[in-house]
């Protein structure tokens, strides 16, 4: 692979691992609070929805992305509701709110739109530019450096670099914060936080707004940078591998960031290597380079990672006897 | 009334299905006529609903979709006094018509202008489900290209392995960053709904794009080169015009080229400055030797592979 | 002192009178009536003890106090104020901390964390975690409570786990300080130092209030002492008024056996023979080193030591949960195999029955039926069914014959086992275990948290099974429990058996220090100041 | 507060989901209220629709075939603590086995086809099941991330041998041969007319008889003992001589088992073939039937014929009423999912309320705990 390929492959990597990244984040507040989020789909797709409708109508991409963080906020609170107050199952409000998320984004859509169910494509203003950072063409005759400059670090959607700061944005608010103690506390358990006289619910449902909040910027992201208006389901199961790299991860942002980019990069090399010709046994079946991802995560993670252990008091409505 | 059914991408998939609706709102809008129509969820439904509409009267009945040969194979007989048009495969019941699009052909004739286009000497292609159908667009396309330049270099990418492939814009974008990052410089997106990511792609890095099915070079004006037209909508339009008539309707099957229109190029305001004279010359050069049969285009259905 | 503490908080508390007052509180869990017209004054700067039997409503009574659950009705005053005490940091600010039968301690954190949780000073951690730092220094030099403050509470013991426990509360300028069996998980050292440091805050002129079921402790440590019985209060007196026969009966309403009464031992062949046994624990660190001695049968061999130094993965390696590294476990002379997971079911089968030391965590499945956990480990027997198929009834009629032979309470065998107290959870698993008339017995702690007339019980049950002519394994951080029951004792440290001791003679001072790992070959050491301190 | 009893067991398991349900109709209806349509029209043709005439019932068994297995699977794995997500992927595999017996024995006759068909389907199901269950036994990797993976790896792996293998050179969708009679599970429209053309089969005996089959196996063998002990402690299994790591990979391939019974329903007795994505997302559906069902044999009967009838149902809608698409069937079926699944505990403390004030004693109580609220 040549350098140039190598540049293209990675600056790949950025673009695919920057919802995957931004939906892992999501959860991870929500999980180290103690509440299992399988609905980041559901909520990422909303956002899209909302992002691309609101950028179509008023031709902003900022007012997109505020109507996609607010729709994704509104669906957290929703799934909240349940999954807190009314000590729902936590896996049952998630598959809800991602079927909700599947039919009433293209409903609405279509009652709305009558494009059957996609938003009207974004012009100018609607959608987010690829940013090109300072320098980066003066520099791009440099070798090595230059290149690298120009073409893997600048250029890229604002949302990108967005998402790669809430990597130690969110590693200071967990470690570093009165709120990141209290927040992983209250997911190992929240009995202790209780005693400790600290609203549980409280506690929980600011994990939730802002898993909500990063549910949002994921699904704008689909709809109002990568893409340019909504088309249906385009989350595409990326919910559900965003999940799997927060267990990959552990938990933790910065290895969260690392497994993001890993599922990315092999993503993109998926895509670069479809027609790739093995020496002895030909060209490989499409489908296999496909299934690439997948099969090296579960090597992966029966190989090098082990059992992942989550927050304890995962998945478990708090129930404070009175 | 006439009915229509839909396959599993959904009347709006901005391609294919949406092209048969369009082929049934043109009827309507001309004689003011009525017709039925609905979207499968799964596959289990397709008997139900020919049942459904045949047992209501409808006729003639129209699916879109190579998955309908086993359940119209199973209902059309129940159903004498019904026509049944089935778009994209063969069903050999006496009121059955089956209408095949020459997909080669037409993917041949774009195939050569994005040859012509090209400045780099590279072109790609982008399907959607990797089956059958697809690869007949692929090897006519290619065809088209080795026509003008038998250097050319090709590109062959294919967004899935599901039918979830028609529907995913973001998957055909990086195959097609991918391919410009390697060179290309003119991509056919035969990918249904995903086209859409691989036309934003190419007028993003200020490369050219080809449509599929329904004329789409509006969709990114002056990146869209050309559409391959494949008039599934004039299909409609045209059984819902004969079918329902026994003495217009024509059992059997029927092939829909170049010839008749079936298939061809598109060119309107959006792309006219970028079809060339000289271009246009030789497609239309190109065109009418495949009509005659001097011109030869490999059909991957014959053999099930495309020797370059 | 600390800045997070309101103005309500007895800044400058009356010199002398009642730090607590509570008037007929009532607390009804459905159809429980947990607390009946509670009265409880409690005198500032002295030592309250409060004991009961298993569910005699004391745990409910101090979580009304500390505002974890809400009274139905009730007054409660402190420092003679009438407070609606409505949460956890309602009480806190009233200068009343609480350190719960259960820690209520965040595992993966470190000491500091811990203790800042709740009580930080600001958006950002690191001054509250500097200050802590400093306040914790200050503490631990005030009270004698040394901790590491970085140290995981995971990887602390429990004795340091419930300092860090007690430093929460006064980090939060706790004036009262409400323990609730404390001492049910500690040593007889850490309990002797937790009572050092209840003595300092007694100095200190805190208030604190002590629940137990030891009555030895009472004696040795409190002013005075309630007796809870059934919901309600039966008395309240002063410690030197009474005795511990006195307290006992007024706790369970008949006379209660404060010794154990057996003969001498009559020991047979070999049952149960460990040797070279060398055991790793989950994360593989070696806990068991290099362990040998035999048990034999009709005699009962203690295992004393504190707990952490390997006695966890000995009795789990010895009743086929865990592998062993090196070495062997003979059951009448049988190596037992422990590849694989289900060693414990080969134990089994080679006659060994297994009383663990934590019932909830392994010897039962508390979402379970009662009926369900009296097969637990036998549920492969025909008794309960030919072939793959379970026979429901005759379970349930096992369950219904431990119950009755036991005295569990309540005689339910449909009964959530979550729903039964400790005491009679640990019946449950006694039951089960003793019922297979196995060759060897295996018990851990098998009376940690239960009220003494179970522990009377239960200790009966222990001795009717020896002088059967069972080989019995005690393993036990009660130094009291070991030398009544064990007609050996093997003390263990550092995974290691340092010293063999005979009951008859060994002083509690002995033990102590060979616990200590002070005097690793012969234990001749005068008996320790603390170890005297308080023996009643 | 404190005070609420839980309520009576009926109330538990009828009346709440009832309301429950009751309120993802009213909710549906809103729905449908937005694109000018009659609600209360609606849902008389979802119910007429799926249950109303015999074409149209037999559909509604036909899905809930489909869901009881995936269902069931969803269960089977929950009781031994693990969550299993791959019940798609396992289906859809399964039809490997399905269709290679099924091709093979088609000039034979069905009973001899179907029970080896079963057996292959539930082999290769069940393996696709079992690796996770190894890999998570074995290797400690998360059952939940594995089956989730090995979903899509079966997507790619299916897509592969359908086009590439199964699919002879003569079709032009990616599909395979069709089979003959002798391969096919018999209709059950072969034994009552009523059925009419509805495609429910023979299938559906293997369902309740799996539903039986799974009640047994939890709830009276020793196997289902040890894996609902697994599921509610692991240390507590170990302690009690139950090897967790067979229990996993055993429970898993009896759970992918379940899912590859999908395979008997839909290539042999539906679609006489093998299509790509035949399982359309039942393996899903059947998380939230399991859930929904509490893992419970009845509770994931009614929840399959639920689900079954909405699906039917929703079909129905859109021939009675074109202007309902099929996002708004999947939306109605997401607030069933909401109200009877994630938020069932709505309406509990006003039931509960309401339900004191019946009996005199715990009229008393009631009272009394709101006079002392006063007090304090
Ligand atoms: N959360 C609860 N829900 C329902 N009933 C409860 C609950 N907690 C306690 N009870 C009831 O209250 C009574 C008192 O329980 P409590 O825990 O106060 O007893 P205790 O005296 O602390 O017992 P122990 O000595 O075993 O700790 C119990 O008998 C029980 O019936
Ligand atoms: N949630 C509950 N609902 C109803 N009754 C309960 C509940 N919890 C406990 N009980 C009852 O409380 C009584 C004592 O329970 P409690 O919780 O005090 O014991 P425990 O604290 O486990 O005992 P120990 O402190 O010795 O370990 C038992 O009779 C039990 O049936
Ligand atoms: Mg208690
Ligand atoms: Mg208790």
């Amino acid at each position: 692979m040549d350098f140039a390929i190598m540049l293209s492959v990675l600056d790949a990597t950025l673009r695919l691992s920057t919802p995957l990244l931004l939906a892992c984040l999501a959860g991870l507040y929500s999980e180290r609070a103690g509440v299992f989020d399988i609905g980041l789909e559901g909520k990422m797709l909303f956002a899209a929805f909302g992002a691309a409708a609101v950028a179509a109508v008023t031709g902003s991409m900022w007012l997109g992305l505020l109507a996609g963080i607010s729709v994704s906020v509104t669906t957290a609170l929703l799934q909240g509701v349940a999954a807190i107050s009314l000590k729902g199952n936590q896996l049952i409000a998630g598959v809800a709110i991602n079927m909700l998320a599947a039919g009433l984004t293209t409903f609405l859509g279509q009652t709305w739109f009558h494009q059957g169910g996609r938003t009207p494509p974004l012009g100018e203003g609607g959608r987010f530019p690829q940013i090109t950072l300072p320098f980066a063409d003066e520099l791009a005759g440099v070798p090595i450096i230059g290149p690298i400059y120009a073409e893997l670090i600048s250029g890229h959607y604002i949302l990108v670099y967005i998402a790669f700061l809430a990597v130690p944005i969110t590693a200071f608010v967990l470690y570093r914060t009165r709120f990141g103690l209290r927040l992983r506390a209250v997911g190992e358990n929240p009995k202790a936080v209780d005693t400790a006289g600290i609203s549980v619910v409280a506690l929980r449902y600011q994990a939730v707004l802002i898993t909500g909040v990063l549910c949002g910027f994921a699904g704008a992201y689909f709809s109002i940078a990568q893409g340019s208006g909504f088309g249906n389901n385009m989350t595409a199961g990326k919910g559900f591998i965003a999940l799997a790299a927060l267990i990959f991860a552990k938990w933790k942002p910065v290895p969260a960031m690392f497994t993001c980019l890993l599922f990315g990069f092999l993503d993109a090399l998926q895509i670069r290597l479809q027609n790739f010709e093995l020496p002895v046994i030909g060209v490989v079946p499409v489908q296999a380079i496909q299934a690439l991802p997948y099969v090296l995560t579960v090597v992966l993670l029966a190989g090098f990672i082990g059992k992942a252990v989550g927050p304890k008091a995962g998945g478990v409505p708090y129930t404070k006897e009175r | 009334d006439p009915a229509v059914i839909y396959d599993l991408g959904g009347k709006f998939d901005k391609s294919f299905n949406e092209a048969a609706y369009n082929g049934a709102e043109a009827w309507k809008a001309e004689t003011g006529g009525n017709y039925l129509d609905l979207e499968l969820q799964n596959d289990a439904q397709r008997e139900q609903a020919l049942r459904r509409f045949a047992g209501q009267g409808a006729n003639p009945i129209v699916m879109a979709g190579f998955s309908w040969a086993a359940a119209l194979d199973a209902v059309a007989p129940e159903f004498p006094d019904t026509n049944f048009v089935v778009i994209d495969t063969v069903v050999e019941q006496p009121n059955v018509q089956s209408i095949m699009f020459d997909e080669h052909t037409g993917s041949f004739l774009v195939g050569a202008l994005a040859a012509m286009q090209s400045g780099s000497g590279k072109v790609g292609f982008i399907g959607g489900m990797d089956v059958p159908l697809i690869h007949r667009f692929y090897c006519g396309y290619a065809y088209g290209a080795r026509a003008v330049n038998p250097e050319i270099g090709l590109t062959e990418n294919y967004t899935g392995t599901t039918p979830a492939a028609w529907n995913d814009p973001v998957t055909a974008g990086e195959l097609a960053k991918a391919q410009i990052d390697s060179g290309v410089d003119v991509i056919f997106a035969a990918a249904g709904g995903s086209g859409m990511g691989v036309l934003q792609a190419a007028k993003d890095a200020g490369k050219y794009s080809i449509g599929v099915d329904s004329n789409q070079n509006h969709l990114q004006p002056g990146s869209v080169l050309t559409s391959m037209l494949k008039r599934v909508d004039t299909a409609v339009h045209t059984a819902f015009l004969e079918a329902g008539d026994d003495a217009t309707f024509k059992p059997g099957r029927i092939d829909l080229g170049l010839a008749d229109g079936g298939v061809d190029y598109a060119v309107d305001d959006n792309n006219a400055a970028l079809i060339t004279d000289e271009m246009k010359a030789k497609v239309e050069e190109l065109k009418a030797g495949v009509i005659a049969g001097t011109v030869e285009v490999h059909d991957y259905y014959t053999d099930n592979a495309c020797p370059l | 002192m600390n800045p997070q503490r309101p103005e309500t908080a007895a800044a400058s508390p009356p010199p002398s009178g009642w730090a607590i007052e509570l008037e007929k509180i009532n607390k009804r869990f459905g159809a429980v009536h947990a607390n009946k017209d509670i009265d409880l004054a409690v005198q500032r700067g002295t030592i309250h003890g409060i004991v009961g039997e298993n569910g005699a409503g004391k745990s409910t009574l101090m979580s009304i106090l500390y505002g974890f659950y809400t009274a139905d009705s009730g007054v409660i005053r402190v420092n003679g104020v009438e407070h609606a005490i409505t949460d956890s940091r309602h009480a806190l600010a009233l200068g009343i901390g609480m350190v719960h039968q259960h820690f209520m301690l965040v595992d993966n954190f470190s000491v500091l964390e811990n203790i800042v949780l709740g009580a930080e000073d600001s958006g950002f951690l690191a001054p509250s975690l500097a200050r802590g730092r400093t306040e914790l220094k200050r503490l631990a030099a005030e009270y004698n409570l040394d901790v590491d403050p970085d140290a995981l509470i995971e990887d602390i013991s429990v004795g340091q786990q419930q300092r860090v426990e007690i430093l929460k509360a006064l980090y939060r300028g706790a004036e009262t300080l409400i323990l609730d069996e404390p001492t049910g998980v500690l040593t007889p050292k850490e309990a002797d130092d937790l009572f050092r440091v209840l003595r300092t805050l007694r100095e200190q002129g805190k208030t604190v209030i002590l629940i137990t079921h030891k009555l030895r402790e009472i004696m040795a440590i409190t002013d005075s002492v309630s007796v809870m019985r059934q919901g309600q209060m039966v008395a309240t007196v002063k410690t030197a008024e009474t005795s511990p026969e006195a307290l006992a009966e007024l706790m369970v309403g008949r006379h209660v056996l404060l010794r154990v009464e057996k003969g001498p031992s009559n020991p047979g062949k070999t049952m149960l023979e460990v040797q070279n046994l060398v055991v790793a624990d989950d994360m593989g660190i070696v806990r068991v080193k290099n362990v040998s001695f035999s048990v034999r049968a009709g005699e009962i061999v203690g295992i004393a030591g504190v707990s952490g130094n390997g006695q966890s993965e000995l009795l789990e390696s010895i009743s086929g949960m865990r592998d062993q590294r090196r070495g062997d476990v003979l059951l009448s002379g049988n190596p037992l195999s422990l590849k694989g997971d289900d060693g414990a079911a080969r134990a089994r089968t080679a006659g060994l029955a297994h009383v663990p030391e934590d019932r909830l965590r392994m010897g039962l499945v508390t979402s379970f039926q009662e009926w369900e956990n009296a097969i637990l480990g036998y549920q492969n027997s025909p008794d309960y069914g030919a072939g793959p198929f379970l026979d429901i009834g005759a379970a349930k009629r096992k369950a219904a014959e431990h119950i009755e032979t036991f005295d569990v309470r309540p005689a339910d065998i449909n009964l959530k086992t979550a729903l039964f107290s400790g005491g009679n959870q640990q019946k449950i698993v006694l039951a089960r275990e003793m019922d297979r008339n196995p060759d060897v017995l295996v018990v851990g702690q098998p009376t940690r948290g239960v009220d003494i007339g179970a522990i009377e019980f239960i200790h009966n049950q222990i001795i009717k099974m020896r002088d059967a002519g069972k080989a019995i394994l005690l393993v036990s951080v009660e130094l009291d429990e070991i030398r009544s029951l064990a007609d050996r004792i093997l003390v263990m440290f550092d995974g290691e058996i340092v010293g063999e001791a005979d009951p008859a003679t060994a002083t509690e001072g002995e033990l102590g220090l060979m616990m200590a790992g002070i005097g690793k070959d012969h234990a001749a050491a005068p008996a320790s100041k603390n170890g005297q301190e308080i023996s009643s | 507060m404190s005070a609420s009893r839980p309520l009576p067991r009926w109330a538990d398991i009828v009346l709440l989901p009832a309301i429950n349900l009751f309120m993802a109709f009213l909710v549906s209806g809103l729905v449908v209220l937005m694109i000018g349509e009659n609600p209360l029209e609606a849902i008389t043709v979802i119910i007429y629709g799926a249950f109303g005439y015999g074409d149209g019932f037999g559909y509604t068994l036909y899905y809930a075939t489909n869901f009881i297995f995936t269902g069931l699977a969803v269960a089977v794995a929950a009781h031994a603590g693990l969550f299993n997500i791959g019940g798609d992927g396992q289906a859809y595999v399964a039809g490997l086995g399905a269709i290679v017996v099924a091709l093979a024995l088609d000039q034979t006759h069905w009973l001899i086809a179907m029970p080896l068909a079963v057996l292959a389907a539930g082999a290769v199901g069940g393996f696709w099941a079992f690796v996770p269950g190894w890999l998570q036994a074995k290797r400690g990797s998360h059952v939940v991330i594995t089956t989730i993976m090995f979903n899509f790896i079966a997507a790619a792996l299916m897509v592969y041998m359908v086009n590439r293998v199964l699919k002879p050179a003569t079709t032009m969708a990616p599909e395979s041969e069709t089979i003959d009679i002798g391969g096919r599970v018999p209709q059950l429209r072969q034994f009552f007319s009523f059925f009419g053309y509805s495609p429910v089969n023979l299938s559906i005996v293997i369902a309740v008889l799996a539903l039986i089959g799974v009640y047994i196996l939890v709830w009276h063998t020793k196997f289902g003992y040890a894996m609902r002990v697994l599921g509610k402690n692991p240390t507590a299994s170990r302690y009690a001589g139950i090897s967790n790591s067979r229990m996993i990979m055993i429970t898993m391939t009896i759970s992918g088992a379940l899912a590859g019974m999908v395979a008997i329903n839909e290539v042999m007795g539906v679609q006489n073939r093998l299509v790509l994505d035949y399982v359309a997302g039942a393996g899903f559906v059947g998380i939230a039937v399991a859930l929904m069902g509490r893992n419970h044999p009845v509770g994931i009967a009614l929840a399959a014929l639920l689900f079954g009838a909405l699906y039917q149902g929703g079909q129905e809608l859109q021939f009675v009423i074109p202007a309902v698409t099929r996002e708004m069937i999947v939306v109605i079926q997401a607030l069933v999912i909401l109200f009877t699944g994630a938020m069932e505990g709505l309406f509990r403390p006003a039931l509960e309320r309401s339900f004191m004030l019946f009996t005199p004693e715990q009229k008393a109580e009631a009272i009394a705990v709101s006079s002392a609220k006063t007090e304090g």
